[in-house]
C-alpha cells in the first residue's frame, strides 16, 4: 500500500511526459491526483502498515500529514488545467511530470521510516520543484532557480552530514548503526550525546533550510515571488510541511535520547528569529507574493515554536500544519489570479481588485484574515493553543514576543493586501483580459471552505488524528 | 428559553444580509428582506433582553464544540441582558435608517455588501455578549470587528476611508491579541476557559497583569483616551448609520467586557478602581476638548463617545473603588450609573449620528464651516439633533441628567464618606465632570448653532430637503426613549438592578430607588419641560402680532455678510487655546507685511494629538531602523550561504 | 590497511588546496573528478574486503564523480566560452589560508569529539571536515557558476568521505540513491547554468542580483 | 406651617430678584455722587417691556423664542431647590445640587442657541464667551460644593446651606472661607457683574451678557432681564447660604434676616461694582481659575485632618 502511494504519481508522471498535445496533458493532473487521494484514504483507513521490512511505514505522523498533501495537491489539480489554458504560450510537458514527480517524493517523504531514503526523497523535491520554478522563463525567474537549487542543495548536504554524524553517535559506543527511525529511537538512550547534538544542530540547519527557517529563509521570497502561484502553493503547503516531518522525526529521536531541554530552546529561539525577521521582511513590502513568502517563514516560526514549547503546543503546532498548508492555498491561488488580471505583482501597479477581479480580490482579503489568525478561521484556533501553552508553561517572555510579531506581521501585511484589494483599479492598467472563471475560483473557494470548516469544527476523526500524532511527538517509546 | 431567542437574533441577524446578497443588484426586494430580519431579530433580542432582565437565574445553553478550548455555551444574566437590549434596539433601527439612506438604487455596487457585513456586525455583537467560553468569545469579537472594518471602507475609492479602515484594523489587531494573552492567563491560572470557572483564578498574582490587559484590549474598543486613535477617523468615515450603531452600541462592547473580567474579583486592589476614575477622567475631558477644535461634524460627535466612554468608566471605577472599600452604596450608584450611562449614550450618541447623517445625506458635506441655517428646510432634522444635543449635555428634560446623576452621587459619597486616600479620585473627578459637563455644552451648542440655526455659510445648503419617513422614524423612536428615560427613571432604573447584583455577586442592600432621587429628577423634569411649554405658549400668544419680516438687528451695523457669522473654530477659539498644550492646534499663520497685502485665507486645524504627533512619528522611525535590517536581503547568493554557515557555526558554539 | 586509506586522504586533502589555489575552471573540474576517482578507491579500501556492495559503490562514485559529472560540466564550460574565473571575493591567498585554518577547525573539531574506536587516530573523520569546509570556501567566495559547483561537489565529496565509516548504517540501495541525486542535481544544474549563460551573457553570479529588498 | 413657609419661599422667589438690581445700582450712584434710578427702577422696565409689541429677524427660528422662556423657567427652577433663610428647600432632595447646576446649564444652552440662531457676529461673540467662562466656573462652583458637602456630611442643599453650617464654620472655617469667596467670584462671572463684563455697556466688543440679548425686543426681552435677576437671587441665595446660616429659632426672624443679608450682599455687590473695573477677555479666566484652585485648596485644608 505504501509503495503504491509512491508508484502511482511516478506512473502519472511518465504518462504525462509521453502525451504529446499540450491542450490535454493537464487534465491528467486531477485524474492522477484523484487516484492518489483515494490511494490515500485507502492506505489511512488501513491502519499501522509497513513494507520494504521495516523501511516504508504509515505512523501517526504521516496518517495525519498525507491526507493533507493529498488533498492540497488535488486541489491545486483542480486549478492547473485553467491555469495552463491561460499560458498556451508556455510548454507544459515538463511542468506537470515535473507536478507528479513532486507529489511522489512528497508521499515518499511521509511514509519513509529510513532517514537515509528519506533524505534521498527530499533531496528530490528539490530538483522536481526548480522546472516548476522556471515556468515563467525570465530573467528573474532564473536568478529565483538558481538561488532556490545552490541554498537548496548545500542546506540538504548538511542534512546529510547530520544524518550521518547521528549514525556515527550509535558507532561511538559500539552500536550496531542503523538510519532506520525504529533502531534509532531504541538506541537513543545510550547515543554519544556531543555527535547527537552536533547533529541535531547539523540537522535542523539543513531541513531548516528546506522549511524555510530564518537565518536560511533567503531563497524563499525570491523563490514563491517568481513561482507561478500554483507552485507556491504547493511549495509552501506541501514541501514546507514534509521539511517540518523531517525535522520531527530528528526531534522524536533527540527526545526519546533525553535531550529534548536542548532541541526545545532551540526550536524556541529559531521560531521566535523566524518570525522577527518575516516581521521586519513584511513592513512596507510592495510585492504581494514576495509578501506571501514571508508569511509562510513567519509560519515555520510559529510551528517550530509550537513544537519547542511542547505539551498542548505540540497538538497546536500540528494542527497549525493543516491550516496553514489550506490558508497558504488560498492566498498563493488568489495572488496567482490577480497577478493574472493586472500582470503585475507589485502594490504601484496592483490596485481596487476587488472590483477588477472581485472573486478572486475577496477570496485574497478573507484568506489575509484567516492567515493573520483572525478567530473566526482555523488558524486562529491553532495560535491560539500555542499561545495558551507558552502561557501555561510560564514563558511570558515568550508568549510576549509571539503576540508583538504577530501585530507587526499584521501591520505589514494589512499594508499590502489593502493597497491591493482596495480603492480603484488605475486607469492605466492593460487589459490582460482575464476575469474570474470557475476554474480559477472553484479550487480556492474549496480551500477557504475546509480553512472555515476546521475553524468552527474540527472533525472527530481529525482531532483523533492529531492527539495520536501529538502524543506519538512527545511520547517515549 | 430567553438563550434560545438570542440564537435566533443571532441566525436572523446575521442571515438579514445574506437576503440583500442575493437579491441581485437592483434588488430593492433585498433591501426589504434585509430590514425585516434585522427587526425580527430585535424582536428576538429584545424580548430574551428583558426576560434576562427581569428573569430570575438565568438557563446555561450549553453544548459540545469540538473545537480544541471551544464549548458552546451562552447564558442571558441580567448583565448581559443589559447589552442585547441595547444592541436589539438600536441596530434594527440603523438598518430601518439605512434603506432611505443608502438606497439600493443610490448605491447598486455597495449596497447589498454594507447589508451583509451590517448584519454580520450585529450577530458578532450579540454572539459576544452572551458567550460563556473564551473561545466563543473571540470568535463573537473578531467577527464584529472584521465585519465592521468591511462596513467601514464600504466607499474605499476614497484615500481618507481606507487609511481610517487600516487604522481601525490594525487598532482592533493590537487589542484583540491583548485579549489572546488576557485568555492564555486566565487559562494558566484557572487551567479552564469557561467564564465561570474563572471565578477561582482571582486570588493569583497574575490578576493584576489581566486588568492590564484587559483595560488595554477592552480600552481600545471603548476608546479610552490613549487608546482612541481610531475612533474619530472610523466614525467619520462610515456610513451614517454604521456610525450609529458603532459609536451607540460597538465601542459599549468594551465596557461590557471590562464589567465582566472585573465582576470576577471579588475583592479588587484598589489601584484598579483609581487606574479607571484616573482614565475616565482624562478621556471625558480631553475627549470633549477635542471635539470643540473639529470641522468634521462626525468627528466631532466621534470625540464625544470618548467623552461619554470616560464617564462609563468613572462609574465603572467608583464601583470598582467601592467593592475594594466594602461600600455596596458606592458600588450600587458607580456601577448603575455606568451601565445607564451605557444605555444613555448608546440612545443619544445614535440619535446625533442619524441626524448627522441626514445633514451629510441633503448636503454632501460634514464640513461645519459651509452649513448653517438648516432648521428652516430640515426642521424634523434640527429637533432631533437638539434633542440629542441637550441629552448628551446630561440637562433636565432628559436621560444624560439621570445617569451622570447617578455618578456625581457615587463620587460625592466617596467624598463625603471616605477617609485616607480613596476620597482624591472622588475630589478630583467631581469637578473634572461638571467641567465635561460645561464643555459639552459649549461644543453642542457650536455644533447646533453652526449647523442648523443662523444664515447658511456656503451654497451647499442650498438643495437641503428633510429627510425622508425612514429615516426620521428611527430619529423619532430614539428621541421618544430619552425623554421616556429621562421622565421615567423610577421604572427604567430599577431594571438595572439585577445587573448590578449579577456583578457584584451579592444582592442589592439598599435598592436604586432609595439611594439616587429617582421620583424626584422625574417630576424637576416633567415640571421644567411644562413650564417651558405654559411659559412658551403664553409667549407666542403674546408675540404673534410680530412686526414684518425684518433682518437681524445687529447693533445697527450696514452689510452683515454670512460669512461673518461666528464658525466653528472661532466659537471654540478660547477653549481651544486654553487646551492646547493637549490640542496643539495648527493655523496658517497671517504673516500681513506690505501695505497692501494679498488676499490671504485662515484655516486651522486640530490634529489627534496621540495619533499625530506620538504613534505615527514613532512607527515612522520604526520604519527607518527597519529599512536597514532589510539590507540583509541584498540578492547576492554568497550571502545567503554565508548566513547558511554562520548559524551552522553560531550554533554548534552555543550548544 | 589503514595507513594506505591515510595516505590516499592526505592526498584528497591536498587536492583541496588545489583547488582553492587554482584561477582555470578546466583544472576545478578536473581536480573535483580526480577526489571523486580517490573516493571511489577509497570505498573498497575502508570497507576491507572485496565484498560485492563495497565494489559496487566504488565503481559507482567513482564513475559518476569521476566521469559523468566533469562530462557535464566540460559541456556547460565549453557552451560558456570562458577560460579563467575572474578575481573572487577574498584573493586566492587569503582562500588558501582559509582552507589551512578550516583544516586545523577540523583536526581540533574532531580531537574534541569522542571518536569511534577504529577511527580514534584515523584522518577519515577530520578530512571529511575539512573537504566540507573547503568546499564551503569555494561556494561563498567564487564568482563564476561553474566554480560554485565544484564548491558544491566538493563539499558532496566531505560528506561522502563521511558517509564510508557508516558502511551497515547506508543500505546500498540509499547509497546508490544519494549518487543518483547528485548526478541529477549536477544535470539540473547544467541546464540552469546554460540558461543562465544565455539570459545574462556571463556566469557571473553578482549579475544575479535584481531580487532583492 | 411648613405650607406657609413655602408660600412666602415662593413669593419671595418672585418678587424680590428685580429689587436687588434696583439696590445694586443704587450703591453704585451713591459712589458715584450721582442719585441713579429709583429703587424699583428693574420692576418698571419689566412692566413696560411686557406691554411692548415684537419684532423678529428673518434668519430666527422657534428657538429664537425658546431662549427667554427656559431661561426663566430653569432660573425659577433653580430657586425652589435653594433653602433660603434656613427654612427647608420646598423640592430638596439628595443629589439636588447636580439638577441646579444643570438646569442653569439648560438655561445657558438655549440661551446661546438664541443667540446664535440671528446669525449675527456680535452674537456668537457674546455667546462665545458665556459658553467659555462658564466652563471654568463650574468646576470652581463643585469644588465648593464638596468642601459644603464633605463639612455638612448631606448629599443635598438643605443639608449643606442648614444648620450644620453653623457648627462647621466653628470647627473648620478657613475651608469655608475659602469657598465663600471661590462662590462669590463665581457670582461675579455668572451674572456678569464688573470685574467680569459690565451690564450697562454699550460696546458690543466688550459685552458677554448683553451682546447675547441685542436682538430680543418687547416681552421676550422682559423675560430675560426677569430671568438674570432670578439667576443673581439664586447666586445670592447660595453665597447667603454659606455666609449667614441662620439657625431656625425663629422662623419669621429667620425670614427677614435672610431679606436683610441678601439686600447686604447686593450693596457689596455694588460696591465691589464701583471700586473695580472690567479686566481684560484674556485675564478673565486666570482669575476664574485662581477661584477653582482656592476651593481646591479648601479641600486640601479640610482633608488635612482625616488623612
Amino acid at each position: 500500500m505504501a509503495i503504491a502511494l509512491v508508484l502511482v504519481p511516478l506512473l502519472f508522471a511518465s504518462i504525462a511526459f509521453a502525451v504529446p498535445s499540450g491542450r490535454w496533458r493537464p487534465w491528467l493532473l486531477p485524474v492522477g491526483a484523484a487516484a492518489h487521494l483515494a490511494l490515500t484514504v485507502a492506505a489511512v483507513q488501513a491502519g499501522e502498515v509497513s513494507a520494504l521490512d521495516g523501511w516504508l511505514r504509515i505512523d501517526p505522523l504521516s496518517r495525519l500529514l498525507l491526507p493533507l498533501l493529498s488533498l492540497l495537491f488535488f486541489v491545486c489539480s483542480l486549478y492547473a488545467p485553467g491555469y495552463l489554458a491561460l499560458r498556451p504560450e508556455r510548454k507544459n510537458r515538463v511542468f506537470c511530470t515535473a507536478l507528479f514527480g513532486f507529489l511522489a517524493m512528497m508521499s515518499l517523504i511521509t511514509v519513509s521510516h529510513h532517514l537515509g531514503l528519506m533524505w534521498v526523497a527530499l533531496e528530490a523535491t528539490t530538483l522536481a520543484s526548480a522546472p516548476l520554478l522556471y515556468f515563467n522563463h525570465n530573467a528573474r525567474s532564473v536568478e529565483a532557480t538558481w538561488k532556490y537549487l545552490l541554498i537548496g542543495a548545500v542546506g540538504i548536504a548538511l542534512a546529510l552530514l547530520g544524518s550521518f554524524f547521528l549514525a556515527y553517535a550509535a558507532l561511538v559506543p559500539g552500536l550496531e548503526t542503523s538510519l532506520l527511525f525504529e533502531d534509532l529511537v531504541r538506541q537513543a538512550p545510550q547515543l554519544s550525546r556531543p555527535w547527537l547534538r552536533a547533529a541535531f544542530v547539523l540537522l535542523f540547519v539543513g531541513y531548516g533550510t528546506k522549511m524555510g527557517l530564518a537565518p536560511m529563509h533567503t531563497w524563499k521570497p525570491d523563490a514563491y515571488g517568481e513561482a507561478p502561484g500554483l507552485v507556491g502553493a504547493l511549495l509552501a503547503g506541501g514541501l514546507t510541511t514534509c521539511a517540518f516531518l523531517a525535522l520531527l522525526r530528528f526531534y522524536q529521536i533527540c527526545s526519546a535520547a533525553g535531550e529534548a531541554a536542548f532541541a526545545r530552546e532551540l526550536l524556541v529561539t529559531m521560531g521566535i528569529v523566524s518570525m522577527a525577521v518575516a516581521a521586519v521582511f513584511m513592513a512596507r513590502q510592495r510585492d504581494f507574493k514576495r509578501m506571501l513568502a514571508y508569511s509562510s517563514v513567519e509560519h515555520m516560526g510559529i510551528l517550530v515554536l509550537g513544537i519547542g514549547i511542547g505539551g498542548a503546543a505540540t497538538f497546536g503546532a500540528l494542527f497549525h500544519v493543516i491550516n496553514n498548508a489550506l490558508a497558504k492555498g488560498v492566498m498563493f491561488l488568489s495572488a496567482a489570479n490577480i497577478h493574472r488580471a493586472y500582470g503585475s505583482k507589485t502594490t504601484d501597479a496592483v490596485a481596487g481588485a476587488l472590483r477588477r477581479v472581485p472573486a478572486s480580490g475577496a477570496l485574497f482579503l478573507v484568506g489575509f484574515f484567516a492567515v493573520t489568525g483572525s478567530p473566526p478561521f482555523a488558524p486562529f484556533l491553532s495560535e491560539f493553543t500555542i499561545l495558551r501553552a507558552t502561557i501555561d508553561a510560564g514563558r511570558y517572555g515568550v508568549a510576549a514576543g509571539f503576540l508583538v510579531l504577530l501585530f507587526a506581521v499584521f501591520v505589514g501585511m494589512g499594508a499590502t493586501v489593502l493597497a491591493v484589494v482596495q480603492g480603484e483599479p488605475p486607469g492605466d492598467v492593460r487589459e490582460t483580459g482575464f476575469h474570474d472563471r470557475v476554474g480559477t475560483v472553484a479550487p480556492i473557494v474549496v480551500l477557504l471552505a475546509l480553512v472555515i470548516l476546521f475553524g468552527v469544527y474540527v472533525p472527530s476523526g481529525m482531532s483523533a488524528a492529531l492527539w495520536d500524532a501529538a502524543r506519538f511527538v512527545e511520547a517515549r517509546p | 428559553m430567553s438563550e434560545w431567542l438570542v440564537v435566533a437574533a443571532i441566525v436572523l441577524a446575521g442571515a438579514s444580509g445574506v437576503a440583500g446578497l442575493l437579491g441581485g443588484r437592483g434588488g430593492a426586494a433585498g433591501e426589504r428582506i434585509a430590514a425585516l430580519a434585522m427587526f425580527a431579530a430585535g424582536g428576538c433580542g429584545l424580548v430574551a433582553g428583558f426576560a434576562g432582565l427581569l428573569g430570575g437565574e438565568p438557563g446555561l445553553l450549553q453544548a459540545a464544540w469540538p473545537v480544541p478550548g471551544g464549548r458552546f455555551a451562552l447564558q442571558v444574566d441580567p448583565l448581559s441582558a443589559l447589552f442585547v437590549v441595547q444592541i436589539s434596539l438600536i441596530a434594527p433601527l440603523g438598518s430601518l435608517y439605512g434603506l432611505g439612506y443608502w438606497a439600493q438604487r443610490d448605491h447598486p455596487e455597495n449596497g447589498a455588501r454594507l447589508r451583509a457585513f451590517y448584519g454580520l456586525v450585529v450577530a458578532g455583537m450579540l454572539l459576544l455578549v452572551v458567550a460563556r467560553n473564551a473561545v466563543l468569545f473571540l470568535v463573537g469579537w473578531e467577527l464584529m470587528a472584521l465585519a465592521a472594518f468591511l462596513t467601514i471602507t464600504t466607499e474605499d475609492e476614497q484615500r481618507a476611508v481606507r487609511e481610517a479602515g487600516y487604522l481601525y484594523l490594525v487598532a482592533t489587531r493590537f487589542g484583540t491579541l491583548c485579549l489572546f494573552a488576557m485568555f492564555g492567563l486566565l487559562f494558566a491560572a484557572s487551567g479552564t476557559l469557561e467564564f465561570e470557572g474563572w471565578s477561582r483564578a482571582m486570588r493569583s498574582p497574575l490578576a493584576d497583569a489581566v486588568f492590564v490587559l484587559a483595560l488595554l484590549g477592552f480600552g481600545l474598543k471603548a476608546g479610552v483616551m490613549p487608546l482612541h486613535v481610531w475612533l474619530p477617523g472610523a466614525h467619520a468615515n462610515a456610513p451614517s448609520h454604521v456610525s450609529a450603531l458603532m459609536s451607540g452600541v460597538l465601542i459599549k462592547m468594551g465596557i461590557y467586557g471590562l464589567a465582566r473580567i472585573t465582576s470576577l474579583y471579588a475583592l479588587p486592589p484598589p489601584w484598579w478602581g483609581h487606574a479607571l476614575v484616573g482614565l475616565g477622567v482624562v478621556s471625558a475631558v480631553l475627549g470633549v476638548a477635542f471635539a470643540l477644535g473639529q470641522h468634521d461634524l462626525k468627528r466631532l460627535l466621534a470625540y464625544h463617545s470618548v467623552e461619554n466612554i470616560g464617564i462609563i468608566c468613572i462609574g465603572l471605577g467608583v464601583a470598582l473603588l467601592g467593592r475594594s472599600l466594602g461600600r455596596d452604596d458606592l458600588v450600587a450608584l458607580g456601577l448603575a450609573g455606568a451601565l445607564l450611562h451605557t444605555w444613555n449614550h448608546g440612545l443619544f450618541k445614535a440619535l446625533l449620528f442619524l441626524s448627522a447623517g441626514s445633514v451629510l445625506h441633503a448636503t454632501g458635506t460634514r464640513d461645519l464651516d459651509r452649513l448653517g441655517g438648516l432648521s428652516r428646510q430640515m426642521p424634523s432634522t434640527a429637533l432631533a439633533f437638539l434633542v440629542g444635543a441637550v441629552a448628551i449635555c446630561g440637562l433636565p428634560p432628559l436621560n444624560g441628567l439621570v445617569s451622570e446623576l447617578l455618578v456625581y452621587l457615587g463620587l460625592f459619597r466617596l467624598v463625603g464618606g471616605e477617609s485616607g486616600r480613596a476620597w482624591l479620585a472622588g475630589a478630583l473627578a467631581a469637578p473634572a465632570l461638571a467641567l465635561v459637563g460645561a464643555l459639552a455644552i459649549a461644543c453642542f451648542v457650536k455644533a447646533f448653532g453652526t449647523v442648523f440655526l443662523g444664515a447658511p455659510r456656503s451654497r451647499a445648503t442650498v438643495g437641503a430637503h428633510e429627510a425622508g419617513a425612514s429615516m426620521l422614524a428611527p430619529m423619532g423612536v430614539l428621541a421618544a426613549c430619552c425623554f421616556g428615560i429621562g421622565l421615567g427613571a423610577p421604572l427604567v432604573v430599577p431594571l438595572l438592578g439585577p445587573a448590578v447584583a449579577s456583578w457584584s455577586g451579592a444582592p442589592l442592600a439598599v435598592p436604586l430607588g432609595q439611594l439616587a432621587p429617582l421620583r424626584s429628577v422625574a417630576v424637576a423634569s416633567a415640571s421644567i419641560l411644562a413650564a417651558c411649554a405654559l411659559l412658551g405658549a403664553w409667549l407666542a400668544a403674546r408675540t404673534r402680532r410680530a412686526a414684518g419680516a425684518v433682518g437681524t438687528w445687529d447693533c445697527g451695523y450696514a452689510a452683515p455678510g454670512p460669512r461673518m457669522q461666528y464658525s466653528s473654530s472661532s466659537f471654540a477659539d478660547t477653549l481651544v487655546r486654553l487646551f492646547s498644550w493637549a490640542l496643539r492646534p495648527e493655523a496658517s499663520e497671517l504673516r500681513l507685511r506690505e501695505a497692501f497685502p494679498p488676499p490671504a485665507a485662515f484655516r486651522s486645524h486640530v490634529p489627534d494629538t496621540v495619533l499625530d504627533r506620538v504613534l505615527l512619528p514613532g512607527f515612522r522611525a520604526a520604519d527607518r531602523v527597519l529599512g536597514w535590517l532589510r539590507l540583509l536581503q541584498r540578492g547576492s547568493v554568497h550571502l545567503y550561504l554565508l548566513y547558511v554557515v554562520a548559524t551552522v557555526v553560531a550554533l554548534l558554539l552555543w550548544r | 590497511m589503514s595507513s594506505a586509506v591515510d595516505s590516499l586522504l592526505v592526498v584528497v586533502l591536498l587536492l583541496n588546496f588545489m583547488l582553492l589555489g587554482t584561477s582555470r575552471l578546466g583544472a576545478a573540474i578536473n581536480g573535483s573528478a580526480l577526489q571523486g576517482v580517490i573516493l571511489g578507491v577509497l570505498t573498497v579500501f575502508v570497507h576491507g574486503s572485496f565484498g560485492a556492495r563495497p565494489l559496487l559503490v566504488g565503481v559507482a562514485a567513482a564513475g559518476i564523480k569521476g566521469l559523468l559529472i566533469p562530462g557535464l560540466l566540460h559541456r556547460a564550460l565549453r557552451d560558456a566560452a570562458i577560460r579563467r574565473e575572474i578575481e573572487p571575493f577574498v584573493g586566492y591567498v587569503p582562500s588558501l589560508l582559509l582552507g589551512a585554518v578550516a583544516t586545523g577547525a577540523a583536526l581540533l573539531f574532531t580531537s574534541e569529539l569522542p571518536l569511534a574506536h577504529g577511527h580514534a587516530d584515523s584522518l577519515l573523520i577530520p578530512s571529511s571536515l575539512a573537504t566540507a569546509l573547503v568546499g564551503f570556501i569555494l561556494l561563498t567566495t567564487r564568482r563564476k557558476a561553474i566554480t560554485q559547483v565544484v564548491g558544491y561537489l566538493v563539499l558532496e565529496n566531505g560528506i561522502f568521505i563521511m558517509g564510508l565509516t557508516l558502511h551497515e548504517a547506508m543500505p546500498l540501495l540509499v547509497e546508490l540513491g544519494v549518487l543518483l541525486d547528485l548526478l541529477v542535481a549536477i544535470f539540473v544544474i547544467g541546464i540552469v547554468i546554460d540558461h543562465i549563460h544565455r539570459e545574462f551573457a556571463s556566469l557571473d553570479v553578482t549579475r544575479l542580483e535584481a531580487l532583492k529588498e | 406651617m411648613p405650607i406657609v413657609h413655602s408660600v412666602i419661599h415662593v413669593g419671595l422667589v418672585l418678587v424680590l430678584p428685580p429689587l436687588l438690581l434696583g439696590v445694586i445700582n443704587k450703591t453704585k450712584a451713591l459712589f458715584a455722587g450721582r442719585v441713579g434710578p429709583p429703587w424699583l427702577q428693574a420692576y418698571y422696565d419689566l412692566l413696560k417691556l411686557l406691554r411692548k409689541g415684537s419684532v423678529f429677524s428673518r434668519t430666527t427660528t422657534w428657538v429664537f423664542r425658546a431662549g427667554p422662556v427656559v431661561a426663566l423657567v430653569t432660573g425659577l427652577f433653580a430657586a425652589l431647590l435653594l433653602p433660603l433663610g434656613g427654612h427647608a428647600a420646598p423640592f430638596g432632595f439628595e443629589g439636588d445640587f447636580v439638577v441646579l447646576v444643570y438646569a442653569l446649564g439648560l438655561g445657558r444652552f438655549f440661551t446661546v442657541a438664541a443667540a446664535l440662531d440671528t446669525g449675527s457676529a456680535f452674537e456668537g461673540m457674546g455667546g462665545a464667551r458665556e459658553v467659555t467662562f462658564s466652563c471654568l466656573a463650574e468646576p470652581a462652583l463643585f469644588l465648593g460644593l464638596l468642601v459644603l458637602a464633605r463639612a455638612s456630611g448631606s448629599l443635598s442643599l438643605g443639608g449643606m446651606l442648614g444648620p450644620e453650617v453653623l457648627g462647621a464654620w466653628a470647627s473648620d472655617g478657613a475651608p469655608l472661607a475659602a469657598v465663600l469667596v471661590s462662590l462669590m467670584v463665581v457670582l461675579l462671572v455668572e451674572n456678569s457683574r464688573i470685574p467680569f463684563d459690565d451690564p450697562n455697556t454699550h460696546l458690543e466688543l466688550t459685552m458677554i451678557h448683553e451682546v447675547m440679548v441685542l436682538d430680543h425686543g418687547g416681552p421676550a426681552l422682559g423675560l430675560i432681564h426677569y430671568a438674570a435677576a432670578v439667576k443673581l437671587f439664586v447666586f445670592a441665595a447660595l453665597v447667603v447660604g454659606v455666609a449667614v446660616p441662620l439657625g431656625t429659632a425663629d422662623p419669621w426672624l429667620a425670614w427677614l434676616g435672610f431679606t436683610a443679608a441678601l439686600l447686604a450682599l447686593a450693596v457689596v455687590v455694588g460696591v465691589i461694582e464701583s471700586i473695580m473695573a472690567r479686566l481684560r477677555l484674556l485675564q478673565v479666566p486666570t482669575l476664574l481659575v485662581a477661584a477653582c484652585l482656592l476651593s481646591a485648596f479648601g479641600i486640601v485644608l479640610l482633608a488635612r485632618e482625616w488623612t
